[in-house]
C-alpha cells in the first residue's frame, strides 16, 4: 500500500489541471461553485468541450471513445474537475445508458446510439420509476404491448431529471403479463421523446424549481428495434446498471470542493459576537468541530471509495459494500448542506429566486452563498430517497454482507 | 405545580382548531402563501374578532391575560396549521415590545389598533453582521434639535412589506457592541428616506432587507428609555422565541402523525411500509422527540411565568431542545415520505421546510445551546 | 398551569431537608455520593429510619402505612433525597410486590407480607427473568405443579438482583401446560428463601461486583396460600407491576444529582492545557458543551415526567407514553455514566476492585470519582436492556400510541 | 496510488490469525488475564520468535521493516483476538522512542533485547495533571554532576508493572508547559526512590503509579537529546495512536460479527431475533462504522509512510473516527446482546470495555477532534 502518485501520475494532473484552466468556461465555472442550476447549454457546451479533448467517456472502454484512464487516473480527473468547479456529467446518457447499450445491445444499436451520446448531440433521460413504485422498482406497471414491428406503450414514468431536456428516454417497460415473474417480466426500450403521446410535465420540488418531471406514454410506439437485449430481461440489465450508479454515488470530489467552500464562507462571516474581521464563525469552537467532524468523515468516505476502486481495478466486482458510498455519500453532502443554512444564519429566510438564475440585476440579498442554501438543502434530502434509498441500500448490507 | 390546562385556555386551543379545520387546508394555505401580500387580511380580521391577536397581552393593556403559558397554547394551535398570517412578527414580537416599553399614550394608541387588526407592525432589529447578538447594532440614530436622524441597514425584517410602522433598533450612543446605547423608534413606514425590497421567505413567510437613509423622526417616537432598549429586546425575543418554540410543537406533532398515516397507506413490496419494524422505531423516536419539545417548551413557558429571573436559560434550553427535535423529525417525515415529501405537492416538505426555519430563527439551535451553557 | 411551590410545600421541603439533614448516616451519604456499592446494612439501617418517620413507603395507600402525599410532594421528596444523597429504597418489596400483594391478595396475605415489608425485616428480590426468556417475558419455563396443597417448582431464574440478600422473592411461575395461553397460564407466587431446594448462584457484571443471581428451584415446595390471586392471572398481575416500575424508572432526581456531582468535578480537573486552578474541564467549549446537551435533555425529561405525574393524579392511568420516561431516562443516565468516564480520562483505566468497598485503606489510584467511573458506564449500560428494553419500549409506543 | 496488501504482508496477518484461533480462545485470554502478571511469557517468546516483535523497526535496527502499514495490519490482528501481550506500551510504545531518539548503542543494546523478547518496556508519560497534553510535566530530573536527579508523579503508566525499563519524560529545563526542557530518561524498575503500585485496568490489561523520589541516574542514560524530547514522544504516540486504532478495528470486526452471529441464534417471541428489522439496519449501521473506521485507519497510515508532514492531522482524524465507530460499535453490541452482554461471561462485554478504554488513551475522541480542527 502506498499514497504516492508516480511521475506520470503527476504530469497527468498537470495536464488536467492546464486543460480546466484553458477550458471551462468562467459564467459555468462560477454558477458550479456558487451552487446556482445550471441551463442545458451549460451542460453541453461542456461536454462537446470534452469530447473534443477526448475526456467526454471517462469510463467507457476505448474502443467506443473512453479514456483507458486508470483508477488513478480517474480519481485525479474527478477531484481537479470539482476542485475547478466544471459542471458533472448528465449521468443518464454518458453513465446510464451507455454502458447498457455498449453492454447488450447489438452492433446496430451501439453504432445509433453510442455517437450521439459521446458527442453530446443527444440528451438522455431515465424511466425507471413510477408514481406507485418508489423503492419496489421492480413492480412497475408501464406496458408495452407488441403490436406487429413495434411495442405500444402505456404509463406514466416519474422522477425524470431533466426529462424536459431529453431527445430519447431509456424505460423500463412490463412486456410480460401480471402472472409473469419481473426477472421474466420487464424490458429495456430506448424511446424517441418526439414519438406521438409522449408528454412531459414538471415536477416542482422543494427549492421551488423544475428538475424533474412526470412523462406520460399514450398508445406510443416503438419501434421492436429499440429493445435492448431480449425482451423480458430488462430487469437484468438495469440492476447492472444500477450497480454502476451506486459506484460513483460517493461523489467524494464534489462534498470535498463543497465543504472547501463552507469553509472560506465560514471564515467570512461575522460570529456576531467581535467587530474584528476574523472574529467569523470558524474561529466558534462548536462549529469548527463541527466541520472538522463532517471533514474527517469525508475522508473516512473518500478511503472507503478508494478501496472500493481498487478492489474493482484487481477485477474484483463492486460489492454490496458499495451501498456504504450511497449512505454515506449523501449523509456526508447533506450534512455539507445543511452547514451553509447555518453559516447563512438569518440569509437563509430569504427565497428571492431571481436570484438563482445566474443573470439577475436586481439588488442582493444577503451574501451570495446565502442564497440558494435552504433551498438547496431541502431539495438535496431527495439524496437518500432516490437510486436506492438509504433504507433499501441497509437492507442490501443486511442481505448480501451480514447474511441476515 | 399545576399541569392543567383552564376552561378558558382548552376554548382558546380549540376554537383556533377549528378554525384551522374549516379554512386552512394545504390548498387554501398555498393560495395564502402564492397571493400578493402572503395572508389574508379576512382571517387577519376574523383573529382580532376572536380576540386571538389580544393573547400576549394583559388586562390592562386590554389583552385577553398574557400569560406564557396562553401564548404557548395559541401558537401550538397555530403551528397546526402551519399558518402564515404575521401573529409572530406583528403581535407577539413587536406588539411585546410596545406592551413591555411603550408609555401610556403609546400603548393606548397602538395595541389598541393592533389587537383590533388594524395596526401591522414589524420589528426591525437583525443586521448582516450581527448574526443573533441583538446588541449587535451599527445602525445610527442622532439626535439632532427635536428630530432624530436614522441611517443604517436592517435584514430580514419580518413582515416587514405588510407592516405600517416599524420600531428599528438602532444605536443612539455606545459603541457596536455595547448594552448600552440601544434605543427603540417608531417609524412609519412610508417615511422618506425608507427603502423596503420585500420577499418571499423560504417557508412561505414574508421579510424585507430596510435600509434607512437620514431618516428623519420627531424625537418623540422613541419607544421606551433612550439607550436602555437591550433588556427589553431580549426579554421580548426570549418571549418570541417560546411562541415560535410552542409553534414548532405543533408543526412537528401534525408531521410526525401525518408521516404515520402517509406509511400506513403507501405500499412497497406488496405491504404498507409501516409494517417494517425499521421504520417503526423511527417513527417512535419521532414521536419522542416531539414530547421531549412539548416538555420542555411548558417549562419555558412556566419559567416565564413564574418571574424567577431563570427565564432566559429556559428559553435557551427549550430553543436548543425544540431546534433538535425539529430537526429529527423535520428530515425523517421527508425521508419516510420518500420522493413525494421533496415535491411542494405535498404538505410534508412545507412543514419541513418551517421545521427548518425555526432552527436559524432567533438565535440557532447551537447559539441556544451555548447561551444556555453560559447562563 | 404554574410552577410554584405552595406555602405548604415550601414548609414540606424544609420538614425533608432537616429530616435528611439529621437522619441521613453520613457514611452511607458518602458512598451513594461516590456513588460506591452499598451493601445490605446501608440500605436496611436508612430504610428502618424511614420506617420510623412514617415515610417508607411512598406510594402505598394510606390503610397500608402509605404517606397519602401529593404528587408534587413526592416530586420534592425524590429531589430532595437524590441531593442528599440517601439511598434509592430498594424496589422489590417496597415498589414492586407490595402494590401487587394490596391490590390482588387477600387479606391475610396483606397481613402476613406488608408489615414485613414497610419495616424493612425482610428482603424482597423477584423472580421474572429466565435464561432464555429475555425480553420475551411471558415465554417462561419455570414450572409450579399442584401437589395436595403445595405447587412444586422448577426451574430457573436470572438477573435477580441482590437475591443473595433475599429472605423472599416473588416468581412468576407456568400453573398451566404449554398448550395453554399465557394470559392464563401464569401465576404469581411468593417464596420463601429458606425453603429447601433453592440455591442462589452469583453473576459477575461487568463491573467486576456480584449483584445479580441466577436463582434456581428444584423441587420447591410452595404452600397454596403463598399464591397471590387466581391461578392462571399471573400475567396479568404482573403487567400492572410492570406499569408501576416503568412510571418510576425516569429518575430525574437522581440524574440531576449525578449531573451536578459530575459538573464540579469537570470543574475541578485540569484541561491539561493551562496550570491556573480554573483551567478545568469545563472551560473546554466542547465539553461544556455536552454537558449542556444533557442538562438540557434532563430538563425535558423531567418535564415529561411531571406531566405525566400530572395526568395520573387527575385520574388518567400512566400510558404508554411512559415508555418515554423509560428510553429517555436511561439514555440521560447513561450518558452522565459517559461524562464520569471522560472526565477521569486515564484514570478511568484503573480497576482496583478494593476502592469500590468504602473502606479501603491503601494508597488511592486517581481521584476518587474516577474509581468506578469505567465500571458504572459498563454496569449500566444494563439499564436500557432489563425492565423491558428500550427497544420492547419503543415496540409498545408503535402499537399503542401510534396505531403501528 | 497502491491499496494492496503484499505477500509478505498478507502471511504476516495469517499467522497471527492462526495464533489467535489455536491459543487465544475466550477462555484461555481470561485466564491470562487473572494470571499473577497479566499475560503470559510463553506467548512472548513465541512471537519474538515469530519476529512479530521485530515489525515495527527498520530493517538497519534489526527490524522487519517498519512501516506504518505492516504496524496497522499486524495490530488489527492482535485486535481480533484481544491479545493482552503488552505489545503496544513496550515494543510500539517504548521501542518506538528508542528507535527514534536512541544512540546506536542504546539501539543495539535495547532494540535488540527487545526484539528478542527479552526485555520489557514502559514509557511513563502522563502525570495526573496532564490529561492529553504530552507537554505538560511536572517530574523534574535536575543534572547535579554527571547525574540525573529524577523526582516526581507519573500515573496509570501501561505495562509499567513488567518493565525492565522504564522511559520517563521530565523536565530537564523550562516551565510545568513548555514545548522546550523535556528530558527522556531511562530507569532501571529497580532504582531505589522508584516506588511501584500495580493494578490491573478495567479492560484486562496492566498499568502503574509511578513516584520518583530523588532518583539518582547517570547522565549517560539519557535517551535523544535533553530538553528535546518533545517532538520524538508526540511522533511516537502519533504512531501508538495509530496502532491502537488498528487495533480497535480488529476488536470491531469481531464485535459486529458476533452480534450477527448471536441474534440469528437468539431467540424471542419465537423467532430469531435477527429477523427483526429494526436490529437488522443497527447492525448494517456497525458495519458501516467499522468500515469507515477500516478506511480512516487505512489513510492515517498512508499518510505516515508517505512523511508529508500531514501524519499529525491524519491520526487525529483517525482517532476521532474511530472513537465514534468504537463507541457505536460496543454500545450496539452488548444492547444487541442484552442481559449477557453485561456479564463477564461472554467476550462482547470484554470486547466493549476495550473499545471503552481505546477512546480515552493517548487523547479522547473530543481531544483529536480538536487537534484536528486546530492543525
Amino acid at each position: 500500500m502506498n499514497i504516492d502518485y508516480s511521475p506520470e501520475e503527476l504530469a497527468f494532473r498537470r495536464e488536467v489541471r492546464d486543460f480546466l484552466q484553458a477550458k471551462l468556461p468562467p459564467g459555468t465555472r462560477r454558477k458550479v461553485l456558487d451552487g446556482l442550476p445550471l441551463i442545458k447549454s451549460d451542460h453541453v457546451n461542456w461536454q462537446k468541450i470534452l469530447y473534443e479533448q477526448g475526456w467526454a467517456a471517462v469510463n467507457w472502454p476505448v474502443e467506443y471513445g473512453g479514456t483507458g484512464w486508470t483508477p488513478t487516473q480517474k480519481y485525479i480527473w474527478a477531484n481537479e474537475c470539482a476542485m475547478a468547479g466544471a459542471p458533472e456529467v448528465v449521468p443518464f446518457g454518458m453513465k446510464m445508458v451507455a454502458p447498457v447499450i455498449y453492454t447488450y445491445g447489438n452492433q446496430e444499436q451501439k453504432h445509433r446510439f453510442l455517437p450521439g451520446i459521446l458527442s453530446s448531440d443527444h440528451w438522455w433521460c431515465q424511466g425507471y420509476s413510477e408514481p406507485n413504485a418508489g423503492s419496489d422498482l421492480a413492480s412497475l406497471t408501464t406496458s408495452a404491448v407488441r403490436d406487429g414491428d413495434s411495442y405500444v406503450v402505456n404509463g406514466t414514468k416519474t422522477w425524470t431529471t431533466l426529462g424536459h431536456y431529453a431527445d430519447w428516454i431509456f424505460c423500463l417497460v412490463r412486456t410480460g403479463g401480471p402472472g409473469v415473474k419481473n426477472q421474466e417480466a420487464i424490458s429495456f426500450l430506448l424511446i424517441d421523446m418526439e414519438t406521438p403521446g409522449i408528454t412531459v410535465s414538471p415536477i416542482i420540488t422543494l427549492d421551488g424549481l423544475h428538475e424533474v418531471n412526470e412523462v406520460h406514454f399514450d398508445n406510443v410506439r416503438v419501434p421492436l428495434e429499440n429493445r435492448i437485449g431480449e425482451e423480458g430481461r430488462g430487469w437484468t440489465y438495469a440492476k447492472m446498471l444500477l450497480t454502476h450508479e451506486r459506484t460513483g454515488i460517493a461523489r467524494v470530489a464534489q462534498s470535498k470542493k463543497r465543504l472547501q467552500t463552507a469553509r472560506e464562507l465560514a471564515s467570512n462571516t461575522s460570529h456576531g459576537d467581535g467587530i474584528e474581521d476574523d472574529e467569523s464563525l470558524m474561529r466558534v469552537p462548536s462549529f469548527a468541530q463541527k466541520v472538522a467532524a463532517i471533514e474527517i468523515e469525508l475522508l473516512a468516505l473518500e478511503f472507503t471509495e478508494l478501496r472500493t476502486l481498487s478492489a474493482v481495478s484487481t477485477g474484483q466486482a463492486p460489492g454490496p459494500e458499495s451501498s456504504i458510498l450511497k449512505i454515506k455519500g449523501t449523509e456526508v453532502a447533506q450534512a455539507i448542506d445543511e452547514l451553509y443554512v447555518e453559516i447563512a444564519g438569518y440569509y437563509g429566510l430569504p427565497f428571492v429566486k431571481a436570484q438563482f438564475g445566474g443573470e439577475y440585476e436586481g439588488p442582493w440579498v444577503g451574501p451570495g452563498a446565502a442564497a440558494n442554501s435552504a433551498p438547496r438543502y431541502f431539495n438535496n434530502r431527495k439524496t437518500s430517497i432516490y437510486g436506492g434509498s438509504n433504507e433499501i441500500q441497509k437492507n442490501i448490507i443486511c442481505k448480501a454482507v451480514l447474511g441476515l | 405545580m399545576d399541569f392543567s390546562v383552564s376552561e378558558e385556555q382548552r376554548m382558546l386551543r380549540d376554537s383556533i382548531a377549528k378554525f384551522i379545520q374549516q379554512n386552512y387546508d394545504f390548498h387554501s394555505r398555498c393560495e395564502l402563501v402564492g397571493s400578493e401580500t402572503g395572508f389574508s387580511a379576512a382571517h387577519w380580521q376574523l383573529f382580532a374578532e376572536l380576540g386571538w391577536l389580544s393573547v400576549p397581552f394583559r388586562e390592562e393593556d386590554g389583552g385577553f391575560g398574557g400569560s406564557a403559558v396562553d401564548l404557548m397554547l395559541m401558537m401550538e394551535a397555530f403551528g397546526q396549521g402551519m399558518v402564515v398570517e404575521p401573529i409572530l412578527p406583528s403581535v407577539v414580537l413587536s406588539g411585546g415590545l410596545i406592551a413591555a416599553a411603550g408609555s401610556e399614550v403609546q400603548k393606548r394608541d397602538m395595541l389598541g389598533a393592533l389587537m383590533a387588526g388594524r395596526l401591522q407592525l414589524a420589528f426591525a432589529f437583525s443586521e448582516p453582521q450581527s448574526r443573533y447578538n441583538l446588541a449587535n447594532i451599527k445602525t445610527r440614530a442622532e439626535l439632532q434639535g427635536d428630530s432624530y436622524v436614522l441611517s443604517g441597514q436592517k435584514s430580514v425584517v419580518l413582515n416587514g412589506g405588510a407592516a405600517d410602522v416599524l420600531i428599528v433598533a438602532a444605536r443612539t450612543s455606545g459603541g457596536q457592541l455595547d448594552d448600552n446605547g440601544v434605543s427603540l423608534l417608531l417609524v412609519n413606514a412610508d417615511t422618506d428616506g425608507l427603502v423596503r425590497q420585500d420577499y418571499a421567505t423560504v417557508d412561505g413567510h414574508r421579510a424585507s432587507e430596510i435600509t434607512f437613509d437620514k431618516v428623519r423622526l420627531p424625537a418623540t417616537d422613541l419607544l421606551g428609555e433612550a439607550g436602555g432598549a437591550l433588556p427589553v429586546i431580549e426579554r421580548t425575543v426570549d418571549r418570541v422565541s417560546l411562541a415560535l418554540c410552542a409553534e414548532a410543537v405543533g408543526a412537528m406533532e401534525v408531521a410526525y402523525r401525518k408521516t404515520v398515516e402517509y406509511t400506513r397507506t403507501r405500499k412497497q413490496f406488496g405491504v404498507a411500509i409501516a409494517s417494517f419494524q425499521a421504520l417503526q422505531h423511527r417513527m417512535a423516536d419521532m414521536f419522542i422527540e416531539c414530547e421531549m419539545a412539548r416538555s420542555i417548551v411548558i417549562m419555558a413557558a412556566l419559567q416565564l411565568d413564574a418571574h424567577n429571573g431563570i427565564a432566559p436559560r429556559a428559553v435557551s434550553a427549550a430553543k436548543s431542545r425544540v431546534g433538535r427535535a425539529a430537526r429529527l423529525i423535520g428530515q425523517e417525515a421527508v425521508q419516510l415520505h420518500g420522493g413525494i415529501g421533496v415535491t411542494e405537492e405535498l404538505d410534508i416538505g412545507h412543514i419541513f421546510k418551517r421545521l427548518t426555519t425555526v432552527q436559524y430563527m432567533f438565535g440557532s439551535t447551537d447559539h441556544h445551546t451555548r447561551r444556555f451553557a453560559s447562563l
